[in-house]
């Protein structure tokens, strides 16, 4: 019972509202921005909500967009409350697939055996290059933030090496195949989504999610990592061991990115290219864990919203001849909104005029923590 | 000997970009505002001296389009800028969230006006005149260092003169003793009678400026027009290369060196026949791992501005 | 009534409402030329409130500020500079990498040319630091100072930047006995030459030294302004708090038992490879608290975190019950029966944004019952900290509400609570009544005792001489980390207490 | 913008009931190179047959199957896919979509409903080697390849076989830098900038929009007053970048395939399940007509006796 009014009081919360208007200005600006270059603004929403929710097929394909932002989120943001920037989500993400494939293509083993271990390989892996970024931070007092950057780049070229060396497929620019055994694919799901490619990676990420609430506020650990969160020196005064928490969250984080990595192999792709920059997913994540204020929920919504759009910026482009810039616009723009609520306030005190004054004063104090 | 000299001069070419943006990203930190746009702020830069080039040429300014263009960028970068500071500093938003969207932003909109102004093109026409390489009379002619460092571009000039000033700004004048006041403690600095928060407005104005010349040399001297992929990580090193220089501009000045020369390095070496049997990801990993090489036998305890990412507001306790 | 042009700083019906509290309640308040003003409040009573309004770091919801007769509005700290005051805040003001000299000018820099001139400055500073015996060293870093030069530093701001209403929050909660004294003096000095003070503090004693008139808030109201000439020490207490508070500790006399720890020949170095601690010896038996006193920086607090395992120790031996405790983690140190109420409450003590509760566990969570399997069990989470909020009167809108939120005062009772409530069999309590008003200062000596006569081993660390005489049964000198005298309070006085933390005078060593 | 894809938009142009889609590489159809020169060919048809045409710019490689299906549940009666990237969707969507007619450029599916086309880029760096070799004054010669993979390689392979064949001291001093990059003209400019430096005068790139960069560092150079040359890839680079620098370029008729397989949709003989082999014969790769501008006629005739040769198979140039 007490549950579902908290439920409840979320609606009732000024940040809804926050992220509702921030939605709504950020569309009215793209619809501006389109205007503007001479495009049609309702013919391109139009087009953009039929790519998302138009066919089964695409429905699909946007639920499998949205999945690796729910995940490098999580990535980011279990980090983030472990007071630790990881900016190293790109290259966990490659590390991932690395594994997942060297697992996947090598190995010879039952159906689902081989799955579970390419899984279990492939966030391992991600773990593993996440946790070197805490060693070299608790060890060597190495700021996470260069060691992140430098290992986003390293990891890609390492991938190069790894599939060039051990893999190339004869006369193409990817590696072989992953044998179908080790495949996530749920042929049943893919049929009823009439062929989009959702895989077993989408019920796992959903337990992560899960997973991540619960591990964060109801685990020891979960109140071990939030503590060194917010203070070290009080962690280490009540005999909590910083350096062990800082490697654990770091090879948690890691994994989450592990995990995006192997699912695109072993459920989208089945192999791995040799691409010159990185996905740029573990980026996109960064926005969507702020954006979704570290939580479970809100993460699931960011992720939710911002796949959407992107996948739905196809449609804009296919049915409006509108360029996909325009929805990273849009993006961009929400995400400012939805960051610096005190710019919506004023602009909405101006309207509201002084009737409910007080409230939104209440409002302005309790958030400015 | 001549080839070490030619590694020095193909050093200063690429980490002059890095410069900027690096001493831009340095201003704003010591300041105690995050910096994770430097990378848009370089992408409206490389854009802006794109087109207006583009469009000083069309006017007939000939030699002086690209200056035209490079002192554009500037200006027109403090657009973003101000979005960096308004959300970060006026509203408290996170910083680092903040400068990510300056990131997307300006990458998806420049990307959308060039589509705009160049009827779909994904680039900005190709450039005519653009920055060359200029040879300062008597001294180029010496042998080594001549060609080590007085055969360079203009703006690898204006460069190192920035990273002077702003070192005498940073630890001489009575602005800069503020900055670095309100970057660590802002309420000694708020309670001394500084205005914290406008000091710290005006520097993530200021960062974003000079970051965007970063882009502006990226475009004017190697690129010679803007696209989608000018400035691809650039920012992200240049921040990294403020936390190696360990937030002091000298010291990020020499890390944008030691980038430069990790990437020039990096061709020099596959050229050379003894190489031909190493795969060249060896080569490409070699900034990288150069990099991670030296901060662990070089780190010491993080010497970040105490205030770095905190907003400021006074009330709070 | 003092005539009109007398009165520099008049506050006319200041009100200041936080969420939920109104802070500052229609306050009105008058300050004279050349007078010295205390004010008296309970913690949380709203007192720093109302004076970082007068500097301009909060602003009135209601009422006026008059600076010299004239109406002011006081937005800005700078706008306060300008108008001549000067404020030296509860938690200093200083920018810790800087040195002395650069704090001080912030913000007022003479300049040469483009260039920051610090030489002139040296000098003004050099001249007003001899005028005003302050002993300032001009190029050392704020760093490495102490922090009772961190507090003439403080001072020293103001007066270079000319202030003549100058206001201290709490200046003596942080300093020794000597520098109390020094600052006083200071004040005093000050006040004679025409300069106006408001000066805030829980320590009657010294509003009785130098006060004039002494201005009582409780809740946020004015209760009243007494002349401090003809009012006691009790009478201020009585109204600040609104009923009979006794300023006296009583207790009986010891009755202490076996040894329980042990520490002998402790050598600690700090991060810097200082050596710290060198070479010391004592040990505590069950049921007597034994006080450490000592100049602040003479190595108490690595003695404290060498206890609790938080430090290395490099060399000699800590025992408890003849166990080794020496280089064991904090972790195990706790669990083997060391409770730790630390010295900075807000950096070690609590986690500030963790709640109530979560507070209440820091060193329980991991274990049964407030965890199972490594699941955190919440009910008997909450119920921990409904008990402790029960039992030592924890002022709190709840249990999941923010520990930041709550005033000082009670944070500390937080950490009593946990502490005690742990069973230690050894408990150490460092600077625990640091910043608490006299009524919460009296809850605090009298659960240390009540440790005490329950068997317990305490070792009680204060700068506040005061309270190692009324609470310690024995004590002993820390100077330049080594203990140079032990003695009783019976057998000792403030005076010679003070001599010998100045490494003056050794004591009468009963077993060495 | 390409707005007017409906041929009705255009008046007077010839109606069709035919439609035709593309998906780029990741990139972008105005990257004057290959993407472009697909698209140029499906407008081309469009105002020679009226035909309807469109395309989609996949920007991650998650993008292109999706991209690919919007044209084939769309009911596109062909879908073109430029680039070795799109050879395993594609071969996937032709799976799923039997009736569905796909063509891919620059990768090899088998499939019954798709028509692969290969281009013999290394035929044609074979002629541009032999330019090279016969031109170059300090027998020094450079090559920039963007990522090193099996097509890029052809490049550099045909190039060093066709110098070999005329300048066996040339083929010797060739050096060769790949970037690991299509796009960063900065990394292009740094690689063209060190092989100059080390005496090369002429260098062949096949590094897409890295390449700008090697003319940027030869123009510089050029202005300086030393005689460099870049040979230019996939279109006639000598129209962008002009002719004081681009000695002559290798081009790629990605258009002519376009048009000559889309062609064939008419009538039933669209090659589906073959693979078309773009070769000199076929006038898929050439030497770019402008070439005659900067090449020495004595140095044209050569090349036209090797074209003459590997045409009538008595020369095979290597591929790898
Ligand atoms: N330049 C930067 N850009 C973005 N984020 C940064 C930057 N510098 C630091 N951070 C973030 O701020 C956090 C604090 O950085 P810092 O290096 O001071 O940590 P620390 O020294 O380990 O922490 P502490 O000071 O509490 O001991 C980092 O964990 C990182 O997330
Ligand atoms: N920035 C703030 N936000 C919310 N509440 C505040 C803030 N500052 C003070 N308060 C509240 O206002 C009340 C008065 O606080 P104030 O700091 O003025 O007390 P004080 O008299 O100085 O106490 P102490 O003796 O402990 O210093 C307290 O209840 C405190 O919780
Ligand atoms: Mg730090
Ligand atoms: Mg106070």
């Amino acid at each position: 019972m007490a549950k579902l009014k908290s439920f409840i009081n979320v609606f009732k919360q000024e940040s809804i509202w926050i992220s509702i208007i921030s939605i709504f200005l950020g569309l009215l600006i793209g619809a501006i921005v389109m205007l503007v270059g001479g495009y049609e603004p309702i013919l391109a929403y139009q087009s953009m909500i039929e790519k998302i929710v138009g066919n089964p097929y695409d429905i699909g394909e946007t639920i499998r967009s949205i999945m690796p932002l729910i995940l490098t989120g999580l990535a980011v943001a279990i980090a983030f409350r472990g007071g630790m920037f990881n900016i190293g989500v790109e290259g966990q993400i490659v590390m991932g697939s690395i594994g997942a494939l060297l697992v996947g293509h090598f190995l010879e083993l039952p159906p689902i055996l081989h799955t579970l271990f390419a899984i279990v390989v492939g966030a391992i892996f991600g773990g593993l290059w996440g946790m070197l970024v805490a060693w070299l931070k608790t060890s060597r007092g190495i700021n996470e933030v260069v060691t992140c950057i430098m290992l986003n780049w390293s990891a890609l070229y390492i991938s190069h090496i790894v599939v060039r060396m051990f893999m190339m497929e004869e006369g193409t620019a990817r590696s072989k195949l992953i044998q179908d055994s080790a495949s996530i694919e749920m042929p049943f799901l893919i049929q009823w989504f009439d062929g989009a490619r959702i895989h077993w990676g989408f019920i796992i990420t959903m337990l992560l999610l899960v997973g991540y609430s619960f591990y964060m506020n109801k685990t020891k650990w979960g109140y071990e990592l939030r503590a060194v969160g917010s203070s070290k020196h009080a962690a280490h005064y009540a005999g909590i061991s910083v350096n062990k928490t800082i490697h654990r969250t770091f090879f948690i984080s890691g994994m989450m990115g592990g995990l995006v990595g192997t699912f695109e192999i072993l459920g989208v792709f089945k192999y791995l290219a040799i691409a010159p920059t990185t996905s740029g997913l573990g980026f996109d994540g960064i926005a969507v864990a702020l954006l979704g204020m570290n939580t479970a929920i809100g993460i699931l919504l960011a992720a939710a919203l911002f796949g959407a759009l992107m996948y739905g910026s196809q449609g804009m482009s296919f049915g409006a001849d509108v360029p996909g810039e325009v929805i990273r616009m849009v993006v961009s723009i929400i995400i400012f909104f939805a960051a610096a609520p005190g710019m919506l306030r004023v602009l909405f005190q101006l309207r509201r005029s002084t009737r409910r004054k007080e409230v939104s004063a209440r409002g302005n104090d309790s958030v400015s923590h | 000997m001549e080839m070490i000299a030619f590694l020095i001069n193909g050093t200063f070419v690429f980490a002059t970009a890095l410069i900027f943006a690096a001493l831009g990203g340095l201003i704003t930190e010591r300041a105690g505002v995050i910096n994770l746009g430097l990378e848009g702020f370089m992408v409206s830069g490389a854009f802006t001296a794109g087109v207006v080039t583009y469009y000083a040429e069309q006017a007939g300014m000939a030699g002086a389009a690209p200056w035209i263009g490079f002192l554009a960028a500037p200006i027109f970068t403090l657009l973003f800028a101000l979005l960096h500071a308004i959300a970060s500093v006026r509203f408290k938003a996170n910083q680092v969230i903040s400068g990510i969207v300056v990131n997307m932003l300006a990458a998806s909109s420049t990307f959308f006006f060039v589509k705009l102004l160049f009827d779909g093109a994904a680039e900005t026409p190709l450039l005519q005149n653009v920055f060359s390489k200029v040879s300062i009379p008597v001294l180029s002619e010496l042998p080594f260092v001549g060609v080590a460092f007085f055969s360079l571009y203009p703006v690898t000039y204006i460069a190192i003169a920035l990273a002077i000033i702003i070192y005498f700004i940073m630890y001489r004048t009575p602005l800069g003793l503020r900055l670095r006041a309100v970057g660590e403690h802002p309420g000694s600095a708020d309670t001394a009678g500084v205005r914290v928060n406008r000091l710290r407005f005006l520097a993530v104005l200021a960062g974003g400026m000079i970051a965007s010349l970063g882009g502006a040399t990226v475009t004017l001297t190697m690129n010679s027009s803007f696209t989608f992929h000018t400035i691809s990580g650039q920012g992200f090193i240049a921040l990294a290369a403020v936390i190696f220089g360990r937030w002091h501009p000298i010291g990020a000045f020499g890390a944008a060196l030691f980038f430069g020369v990790a990437q020039a390095v990096k061709d020099q070496i596959q050229v050379i026949e003894a190489a031909k049997h190493i795969p060249n990801e060896i080569f490409y990993l070699l900034p990288y791992v150069l990099t991670l090489v030296v901060l662990i036998f070089t780190s010491k305890k993080s010497s970040s501005p105490a205030a770095l990412g905190v907003p400021y507001e006074p009330g709070k306790r | 009534m003092t005539a009109q042009h007398d009165i520099v700083l008049e506050l006319k019906g200041l009100t200041k409402r936080f969420p939920g509290i109104v802070a500052n309640d229609s306050i009105d308040l008058q300050l004279r030329k050349g007078e010295i003003l205390a004010l008296l409040g309970e913690n949380g009573a709203g007192k720093s409130t109302l004076m970082n309004m007068v500097f301009g770091l909060y602003q009135p919801d209601e009422g006026e500020i008059w600076i010299n007769g004239q109406p002011v509005s006081m937005d800005t700290p700078s706008k306060a500079i300008e108008l001549g005051i000067g404020m030296v805040h509860q938690h200093f003001k200083l920018v810790p990498p800087f040195t002395v000299t650069e704090n001080i000018v912030l913000g007022m820099e003479t300049k040469k040319g483009l260039a920051l001139d610090l030489k002139s400055s040296v000098q003004r500073i050099q001249e007003l630091s001899d005028r005003y015996n302050l002993n300032i060293k001009p190029h050392a870093v704020v760093d490495t100072i102490s922090v009772g030069m961190q507090q003439r530093v403080e001072i020293m701001k103001i007066l270079y930047r000319g202030a003549d209403i100058l206001i201290f929050d709490e200046p003596t909660a942080v300093l020794t006995p000597q520098e109390i004294t020094e600052l006083l003096a200071i004040l005093k000095g000050l006040a004679a030459e025409g300069k106006s003070i408001i000066i805030i503090t829980h320590k009657l004693k010294e509003i009785m030294e130098i006060a004039d008139r002494c201005t009582v808030i409780r809740r946020g109201k004015v209760i009243d302004t007494l002349q401090v000439a003809t009012a006691s020490p009790e009478a201020l207490a009585e109204r600040m708090v609104g009923r009979n508070v006794s300023l006296h500790v009583d207790k009986e006399p010891a009755t202490p038992g076996e040894r329980l720890v042990e520490v002998k020949d402790l050598h600690v170095k700090d991060a810097s490879g200082q050596d710290m601690l060198r070479g010391v010896s004592f040990d505590i038996r069950a049921g007597e608290i034994v006080g450490i006193a000592g100049v602040d920086g003479n190595g108490q607090s690595e003695l404290i975190e060498a206890l609790t395992g938080m430090m290395k120790v490099d060399s000699g031996s800590i025992r408890m019950n003849g166990a080794e405790m020496a280089n064991l983690s904090p972790r195990v140190v706790s669990e083997s029966g060391v409770g730790h109420i630390p010295q900075d409450r807000h950096k070690h003590g609590l986690v500030l944004d963790f709640t109530v509760s979560e507070n209440s566990v820091l060193k329980s969570y991991y274990n049964s019952p407030m965890s199972k399997l490594g699941i955190l069990q919440e009910n008997n989470i909450r119920k921990e900290a409904e008990r402790f909020i029960e039992s030592y009167d924890i002022r709190t809108p709840g249990t999941e509400v923010l520990a930041r939120s709550l005033s000082g005062g009670n944070q500390q009772k937080i950490i009593i609570a946990r502490e005690i409530e742990a069973n230690p069999k050894f408990l150490i309590a460092a600077q625990p009544t640091r910043g608490l008003d006299v009524g919460a200062i009296s809850f605090v000596h009298k659960q240390l005792i009540a440790e005490r006569d329950a068997g317990k081993a305490v070792l009680l660390v204060s700068f506040e001489l005061d309270e190692i005489l009324d609470v310690a049964d024995r004590i002993l000198v820390i100077f330049n980390g080594q203990i140079v005298g032990e003695t009783t309070p019976s057998a000792t006085n403030e005076q010679k207490l003070g001599l010998m933390m100045a490494g003056k005078l050794g004591g009468e060593s009963s077993n060495g | 913008k390409n707005k007017e894809t409906d041929p009705a938009a255009g008046g007077s142009a010839p109606k069709s009931d035919l439609k035709v889609g593309l998906v780029t590489d990741l990139g972008s159809v105005n990257d004057k190179s290959f993407n472009q020169s697909a698209w140029e060919g499906l407008q081309k048809l469009r105002d020679e047959k009226g035909v309807s045409v469109k395309y989609m710019e996949p920007k991650k490689d998650a993008e292109i199957i999706p991209n690919l299906n919007q044209f084939v549940k769309g009911g596109y009666d062909l879908t073109w896919a430029t680039g070795f990237t799109m050879m395993d969707p594609v071969k996937q969507i032709a799976g799923e979509n039997p009736n569905a007619k796909l063509a891919i450029i620059d990768a090899e599916v088998k499939a019954p409903n798709v028509a692969s086309v290969l281009f013999q880029e290394h035929e044609g760096s074979f002629l541009v080697g032999v330019i090279a070799g016969l031109t170059t004054k300090t027998n020094k010669l450079g090559f920039v390849g963007g990522l090193e993979l099996p097509v890029i390689k052809r490049f550099e392979v045909g190039f060093r076989a066709g110098v070999e064949a005329v300048n066996p001291e040339a083929a010797k001093n060739l050096k060769v830098i790949y970037t690991a990059d299509f796009s960063r003209v900065d990394k292009g400019k740094s690689a063209a900038s060190t092989i100059y430096e080390g005496g090369a005068d002429i260098i062949f790139h096949a590094s897409g929009m890295t390449g700008n960069g090697v003319f940027n560092e030869a123009k510089e150079r050029k202005q300086r007053g030393e005689n460099v040359w870049v040979i230019g890839v996939d279109m006639d680079q000598s129209l962008t970048f002009g002719d004081d620098i681009t000695l002559t370029s290798m081009i790629k008729r990605v258009d002519n395939a376009v048009i000559e397989i889309s062609k064939q949709l008419e009538g039933d003989k669209f090659p589906a399940g073959k693979t078309t082999y773009m070769g000199l014969k076929e006038n898929g790769v050439d030497i770019a007509p402008t070439s005659k501008k900067n090449v020495a006629p004595e140095v044209l005739e050569k090349v036209e006796e090797f074209r003459t040769k590997i045409i009538n198979g008595e020369i095979t140039v290597p591929s790898e």
